[in-house]
């Protein structure tokens, strides 16, 4: 028991058992739809849960400090169109310039929402909501309420979509699952393995003993909405890249999906706990329900109904799941030592 | 003693938004010869009531550590099963009791999700938001149910005393009941403990389950009342009523100084914040400001009403460092949470 | 103390609202000295340290170290000089394992984490406590000794030229204080200065080389050890002379409260056997982790027991929930106040109210303010809790001070049942006379009590009887006559106590 | 359409009215051209008064829209102009305008007639049904084959209404018996949902060889899926589009054909016929005939869908192909209309 506990720590726990659901959905719906094991629906799903996911990790950092980004959605938007207006006046870009300035301007966001939130000492979720309402409305200021349309769109951007970047028969890893699970991997190693990750779950697990610590709380929350907007400028680019047409309400509403990603894939929203894995999870369970409901031959108007039951099952198992198997895993015996090291002195 | 406790009422976040609003009616008079018409004071209740109601009950449910995403939905729900029954030959009594039980029995479903199996507010009533809406559906498809009774329609347009509809004194009643219930009463002060620290009152003998269903179930009723004015003020039903109103609802009680982590925030300050939201946009849209500037200039009211007391705050603070000879001068310290479940006791 | 200060506090002065929490104290830290700083409840011991780690800032006064004025304006910047501290409330990461929470302020020297070695390292450094906590395992619902031990293990960890204590014992036991000390000559010998705060004279007297005693927020004296008696430092700290330790007085015992019948919660107690009477005080002894918070949580319906009878006036009954517990006139005091006992925001008289606030209804159901501030005016006064005003948050009261609002908050319930889980945790001498009165007074009047206590010399002088725990087990139930230190001791600790284990056996 | 009536009432400039153009929603760019077609009209007709062009969010569609009305009552405007979010729910608002004497003409979508002076119908809504299937037809052949249908939302009035005329049709007319139409999908005028909807599509029915989309987001959404699939030679898409948003996928073979009215017409012609009835020079009654401006001359007619409603038909139907593409991108953003095709079979 104990090897296993050390083996798997009680973080891994919720992956598990996300992963574990995962399966149960994907038999319960192959067997209710035809061609249902097929690379297609791999690549489907993996295609659609793509900029979820690369948001949802920038999310996550967030809502490990005990904070929210509420205009991602808005930071999506704004960047996907800032991005396609640009490619449209200039002559050729190379793509790795283009991220980085996607980075860049969703960071420039990011970073305002951190000051704010680090630095003016107001709630996240204030900031968030006004920068979600502030960033859209620049962005309908921006574009006077024009879209871009394809047909502007160098043609190495609108074709990155179907790029493959490694291929397992016909089971694809296309570009953007390939930026998204790159993004998932790093931050994963980061919040892992480096200090800044450690400091961003010890903020948001007890803020007053951060303080207490020594820990310098606003720097870590302004990095990490500025990463979260330099995700969600990135999602800003998969955006243009998917859609090729974009309006002033393109990623409008995708703030709570991202949320809701991360929060099923056991990101705490009261913050401390949870990690990119089980964000990407979330989405992923999200994205496979949502994908196989719309295959399934069910009345439409019944869809939005058996998609919120979905949710709630599913999330009601995982809790369930968990709740049985924590006790094994969480035990602290406070013991005495047999000897005494410092006994007399 | 006397006068700091009067310091203090004037650093209130009330005090603030009473402020605000000054500032918006002035404005709002500058600008448009319109803004004291009879109608529009009217309109500026009358058209966003089912929000309004929305505000009161969920006010509770923030405070209480909790959200719920769902009203929108389940206001939706309850017009439709209102319109549906009506339409099948019910009464509108009989239509809107059981729309009003849908509402809590959706309530007590987010309730015992919440409480009882322990998953966060915001993943179970995500899925009821979309869950609800749903029901709606099937309900009503893609049809709209109205031809409503003349008296039921008459209710939510029509003037009671002056221009003003009667939604507007059920809302007023509502309002006084939830300030008192919150502020004065001993649920009110569960609301608050739970809210604040959840195990401290557990261990004080509450029943902290009960108190989140009970929240939640009013929420449900509370969302499917607004529902039935809905339906009365537009005459007519679909499934799609109310789309996005959980938004707007949340930033109202935010604005009324609600911590979003519970335990905090006072009825008059949601009810302040709820007076000054309506003004600017009605202001607003009196002076043709589009949809997306409206939601703007209401953002970056949010976040300027936090950030402007908190850099007077350290103004002040620095200030009262350079004259620390004479501490008097200054009340320091003390006020860093401008807002606090106790004010009602001082 | 021939060296140069290593420390030095002038004329420090700290107002919060319209306390003045210190008055122009002054203090000196020399290397290689454990200091002691005595004072009441609310004298300002706590606020000193936080201004000495930059969590406040003076509003006048500086700070020396080695004799350069130094400012702090975060306790990251008194790291740095290093100066670190064990604080009054333990604040552990709960989503942090035992390992992280130990070397969390180490990390700003290296950028990545090499969780092999902090393992390692955590595991020795609690070795050096004598303790072993599966240092892998999260901090989360962590026993507040077990936290209090993670806070020592996280402050002896850095390499600290200047070491504050704020009562780093209150929830320890006698054995575990044994290896604090010893670990604290250690840092002594090492040219450290401690600063050491305890309202437990025995530990004054046994490990300080100085003693300082601060009232009101003031300087009163500072004196070697030696020349001190407890005595004195007491009339130093209160102002006037306090008598000998109450012990309680005797009192009829009257019927069976509570009695329960082999009560078990696997692996946290087993087989637990005991009677309570109206008007006994029975006292519950053991050292840290020995189950007995869990014993009462499991009655208090918390954690409710799995196996076992409990029954309550005559009638068996199963708790599930605190609200029934409450219902029945059975009440729990917490040990642990920040997360169980208290709301911190709430104002005083809310807390004290809070159980039973449903008594203090007009017939409108409007909670009536005035009875309330009448409630929690008296208990102010019987219990000497010290704040400016009654509607100031629970939260920032000084940790004595909270200590007895948990208390009042309890007492005002009037139960038939008083469970009290380390009811003087942080109580000055003074105060704790008085909790100890009122204990006695309450057992008069025909309550039945059972105490948890760390604090040896409080469970022998308050109990009627002891029952002793150890690893979850039941040592014994030792008489009144036969409990003494050594007794006590020696079944807490496991070595062989013929007679009590076999009366234990008499009830299972 | 213009008929042979001599005597048409003409519209004399230079009034003073205050006007409002009341669309869906913010951020569609066939909203834009409408604006840009009154703006045209307003200029000509050198009226004094305000065009106020203003619309909600899509988050608050209805009742934002009702606040817009409600908020030009009280500014005692003279005429609004209402793409109308739902057939019922503003007919409270707009009653209470017509009562106060402000002229109500509604474009695009109307409300019930009680509720309207008239509605300007962009084409006739059985000729849309016919439109669709004669396009269907001519993408499929004479051979036939399946075809999907990727609607807006389940409940839009106006693309159910489109939908009905055409399965009607299918069900009638002998030409169209080899289409069969296997499913209706709803892609909720959202670009991402539209996308998903056309990939579900795809996967469901292997020998699906068109999708059919009545809505502007969801043709270029199915287009561009189709696209990043590499499916554009086996599966067509087709509906209504903008050209400016469909030329990229007709040059590239995802889209051969598709259809659209001008919106910038419909603006202009909502805006004359408004004008002429807030200045009382043309009342809103069956058989008055009146002159537009450069879009000639048109009769008030009873409007065959709505019992009691009356109606201005526009027409014509503008179909794009690879051929007039060219021509229209030509003409740059004049929005040069390739005339009325409807005889393409
Ligand atoms: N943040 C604060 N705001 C207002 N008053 C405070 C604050 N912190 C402390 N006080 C007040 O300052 C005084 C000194 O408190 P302090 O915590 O230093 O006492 P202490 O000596 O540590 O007492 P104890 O032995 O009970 O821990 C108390 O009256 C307390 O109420
Ligand atoms: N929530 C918990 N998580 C992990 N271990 C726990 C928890 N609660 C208690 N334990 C363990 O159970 C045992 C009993 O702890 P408990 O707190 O009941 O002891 P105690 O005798 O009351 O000690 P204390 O003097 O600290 O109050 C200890 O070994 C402790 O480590
Ligand atoms: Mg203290
Ligand atoms: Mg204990």
């Amino acid at each position: 028991m104990r090897r296993v506990r050390r083996l798997v720590p009680l973080q891994r726990l919720r992956e598990l058992s996300l992963v574990l659901i995962l399966i149960i959905v994907i038999v319960i719906f192959g067997n209710q739809i035809d061609n249902y094991y097929t690379p297609r629906t791999f690549n489907r799903i993996s295609s659609t849960v793509a900029l979820i996911t690369l948001v949802a990790v920038g999310q996550t950092l967030v809502l490990l400090t005990r904070n929210v980004d509420l205009s991602v959605g808005s930071m999506v938007g704004f960047t996907a169109y800032y991005l396609g207006r640009h490619l449209s006046k200039t002559e050729d870009m190379s793509p790795m310039v283009l991220a980085a300035m996607a980075m860049g301007i969703g960071g420039a966001m990011g970073l305002i929402n951190g000051l704010l939130v680090a630095y003016g000492r107001i709630p996240a979720i204030v900031v968030t909501l006004g920068t979600m309402a502030i960033y859209r409305g620049a962005l309908v200021r921006y574009s006077d309420s024009k879209s871009v349309a394809t047909r502007e769109l160098p043609p190495w951007i609108k074709d990155l979509p179907q790029e493959t970047l490694y291929k397992f028969g016909e089971y694809e890893l296309r570009a953007l699952p390939g930026i998204a699970l790159g993004a998932v991997i790093i931050f994963f190693f980061i919040l892992l393995y480096s200090s800044f990750g450690r400091r961003l779950y010890a903020i948001g697990s007890s803020p007053e003993a951060a303080h207490l610590a020594g820990i310098h709380a606003p720097r870590m929350v302004t990095l990490a909405f500025t990463l979260c907007g330099a995700l969600s400028g990135l999602g800003g680019m998969v955006y243009l890249a998917r859609f090729g047409t974009i309006t002033v309400e393109a990623g409008r509403g995708l703030e709570l999906q991202v949320v809701a990603a991360a929060v099923v894939g056991g990101v705490s929203i009261t913050g401390g706990s949870g990690t990119v894995l089980g964000a990407m999870l979330g989405a992923i369970l999200i994205g496979t329900l949502e994908q196989s409901l719309i295959r399934m031959q069910i009345n439409e108007f019944w869809k939005d109904a058996v998609m919120g039951l979905c949710i709630i099952v599913a999330v009601s198992v995982d809790r369930i799941l968990i709740n049985q198997l924590t006790p094994w895993w969480s035990r602290t015996e406070l013991q005495r030592m047999p000897e005494e090291p410092h006994a007399e002195v | 003693m006397q006068r700091s406790k009067l310091w203090a009422r004037l650093k209130s976040w009330e005090a603030l938004l009473f402020i605000i609003l000054c500032v918006v009616i002035f404005v709002n008079l500058r600008l448009s010869s319109h803004y004291l018409d009879l109608n529009n004071l009217a309109n500026i209740f009358h058209l966003s009531i089912e929000k309004s109601l929305m505000v009161l009950i969920m006010a509770f449910v923030i405070i209480n550590g909790e959200i719920d995403l769902s009203v929108a939905s389940i206001m939706a729900l309850g017009a439709t099963v209102l319109a549906e029954r009506y339409e099948a030959g019910w009464s509108i009594a009989a239509g809107l009791a059981l729309a009003l039980l849908v509402g809590l029995g959706c309530g007590l479903l987010n309730g015992l999700f919440v409480a009882y199996m322990g998953i966060p507010s915001l993943i179970v009533t995500l899925a009821g938001q979309i869950g609800y809406r749903g029901a709606a559906r099937i309900i009503l498809e893609d049809r709209s149910v109205g031809d409503f009774p003349k008296w039921f329609t008459s209710l939510g347009q029509d003037g009671f005393i002056g221009p003003f509809p009667i939604t507007s004194f059920l809302f007023l009643a509502l309002f006084i009941l939830g300030l008192v219930v919150l502020q004065y009463s001993v649920f009110g002060r569960y609301v608050y403990a739970i809210g604040n620290n959840r195990a401290a009152a557990e261990y004080a003998g509450i029943n902290a389950k009960q108190v989140k269903v009970t929240l939640f179930m009013l929420s449900g009723l509370i969302a499917a009342l607004a529902g039935a004015c809905y339906a009365a003020r537009l005459g007519n039903v679909r499934a799609n009523a109310a789309e996005g109103f959980e938004l707007d609802v949340i930033t109202i009680v935010l604005l009324g100084g609600v911590s979003i982590f519970g335990g905090t925030g006072t009825m008059l300050g949601v009810g302040l914040s709820l007076l000054v939201v309506l003004n600017l946009r009605n202001g607003m849209s009196l002076s043709n400001v589009d949809g997306n500037t409206q939601t703007s200039v209401v953002g970056s009211l949010l976040i300027l009403s936090v950030l402007i007391p908190n850099w007077m705050q350290r103004l002040q603070r620095l200030l009262s460092h350079l004259f620390a000879k004479n501490p008097k001068l200054f009340n320091r310290g003390g006020a860093a949470e401008p807002k606090s479940p106790v004010s009602v006791h001082q | 103390m021939t060296a140069d200060p290593l420390l030095e506090i002038r004329n420090v002065s700290k107002q919060f609202g319209a306390t003045k929490a210190l008055d122009s104290v002054s203090l000196t830290l020399y290397p290689g000295e454990v200091h002691a700083l005595l004072g009441e409840n609310g004298a300002g011991k706590s606020t000193l340290i936080k201004i000495m780690t930059g969590i406040h800032q003076p509003d006048s006064g500086e700070i020396l170290l080695q004799g350069h004025p130094i400012s702090l304006h975060n306790s990251a910047q008194a790291q740095k000089h290093g100066i670190a501290a064990i604080y009054q409330e333990p604040l552990v990461f709960p989503d942090l394992n035992i390992a992280e929470n130990i070397f969390i302020s180490h990390q700003r020297r290296n950028p990545l984490v090499r969780w092999g070695k902090l393992y390692r390292d955590a595991e020795k450094v609690l070795a050096q406590l004598g303790v072993a906590l599966d240092v892998r395992a999260l901090a989360r619902g962590l026993p507040l000794a077990a936290q209090q031990t993670v806070e020592i293990a996280k402050a002896i960890s850095m390499d600290v030229r200047v070491l504050i204590m704020d009562e780093p014992t209150a929830s320890l036991s006698i054995h575990e204080v044994k290896q604090l000390f010893a670990l604290v000559r250690n840092l002594r010998k090492a040219g450290v200065a401690i600063l050491f705060i305890s309202h437990r004279m025995d530990e004054v007297f046994e490990i300080a080389d100085r003693v300082t005693v601060f009232r009101d927020g003031q300087f009163v004296s500072m004196a070697p050890v030696a020349e001190v008696t407890p005595e004195r430092a007491i009339r130093d700290m209160v102002g006037r002379e306090i008598g000998d330790i109450f012990v309680k007085e005797p009192s009829p015992r009257g019927d069976v409260i509570l009695s329960v019948k082999a009560l078990s919660r696997e692996p946290r107690f087993r087989n637990i056997n005991f009677e309570l009477h109206a008007g006994e005080v029975l006292g519950l002894a053991g050292l840290v982790g020995a189950g007995r918070t869990d014993v009462a949580l499991a009655l208090f319906g918390i954690a409710p027991a799995h196996h076992g009878h409990i029954e309550y006036l005559g009638k068996e009954v199963h708790i599930h929930s605190p609200k029934q517990a409450t219902q029945m006139g059975m009440v729990y005091v917490p040990e642990d106040r920040r997360q169980h006992g208290l709301v911190l925001p709430m104002s005083l008289m809310a807390n004290i109210s809070l159980p039973s606030v449903k008594n203090y209804r007009n017939q409108f159901g409007m909670v009536q303010h005035h009875k309330e501030a009448a409630t929690a005016e008296h208990y102010r006064q019987q219990l000497s809790i010290r704040t400016s005003s009654l509607s100031m948050p629970a939260g920032k009261l000084s940790g004595g001070n909270q200590q007895k609002v948990v208390l009042s908050k309890w007492l005002n319930t009037k139960p038939r049942l008083l469970i009290l889980d380390e009811p003087t945790r942080g109580i000055d001498v003074g105060a704790k006379q008085e909790v100890h009165r009122l204990i006695n007074d309450l057992a008069q009047q025909g309550l039945a009590i059972l105490m948890i206590s760390s604090d040896l010399p409080e469970v022998l002088a308050m109990s009627d009887r002891v029952l002793v725990m150890r690893e979850g087990q039941q040592m014994g139930i030792f008489e009144r006559h036969e409990a003494t230190q050594e007794t006590i001791m020696a079944a807490a600790i496991g070595q062989s106590v013929e007679k009590p284990v076999e009366r234990a056996a008499e009830y299972a | 359409r213009a008929q042979d009536d001599p005597e048409p009432i003409k519209a004399e400039p230079g009034a003073d009215l205050d006007m409002v153009l009341l669309p869906k929603t913010l951020g569609n760019a066939v909203f834009d051209e409408a604006h840009e077609g009154a703006m045209e009209a307003d200029e000509e007709l050198e009226n004094e008064g305000d065009l106020i062009f203003n619309a909600p969010t899509p988050d608050n569609a209805i009742p934002g829209q009702i606040e817009i009305i409600e908020a030009s009552i009280t500014q005692e405007v003279d005429a609004i102009m209402i793409s109308a979010n739902d057939y019922e729910q503003l007919l409270p608002s707009t009653q209470k305008a017509m009562d106060d004497d402000i002229t109500v003409v509604t474009w695009d979508s109307p409300v019930a007639p009680e509720g309207e002076d008239l509605f300007i119908a962009q084409v006739d809504f059985t000729e849309v049904g016919s439109v669709m299937a004669n396009m269907a037809l001519d993408i499929l052949g004479e051979e036939g084959g399946q075809f999907a249908i990727l609607s807006a939302t389940p409940d839009a009035s106006n693309q159910n209404a489109w939908i009905e005329a055409m399965k009607a049709l299918l069900e009638e007319d002998d030409t169209y018996a080899n289409l069969e139409l296997v499913d209706v999908v709803y892609g909720n005028d959202d670009p991402d949902d539209s996308y998903n909807e056309a990939l579900g599509l795809v996967d469901s029915y292997p020998d699906l060889e068109l999708i059919m989309a009545p809505t502007t987001v969801g043709i270029a959404a199915a287009a561009k899926a189709m696209q990043d699939e590499e499916l554009c030679g086996e599966i067509a898409v087709s509906g209504l589009g903008l050209p400016s948003e469909m030329q990229e996928f007709v040059e590239n073979g995802c889209s051969q054909e598709f259809a659209l009215w001008s919106f910038k017409d419909l603006g202009y012609l909502t805006y004359y016929v408004s004008y002429l009835l807030a200045t009382d020079a043309m009342d809103a009654e069956e058989g008055v005939t009146f002159e537009a401006g450069r879009m000639g001359t048109y009769t008030i007619e009873a409007d065959p869908n709505r019992e009691g409603g009356l109606r201005v038909l526009m027409g014509p139907f503008s179909l794009y192909n690879a051929d007039n593409l060219e021509e229209w991108a030509a003409g740059g953003d004049e929005g040069a209309t390739v005339e009325a095709t409807e005889e393409a079979n």
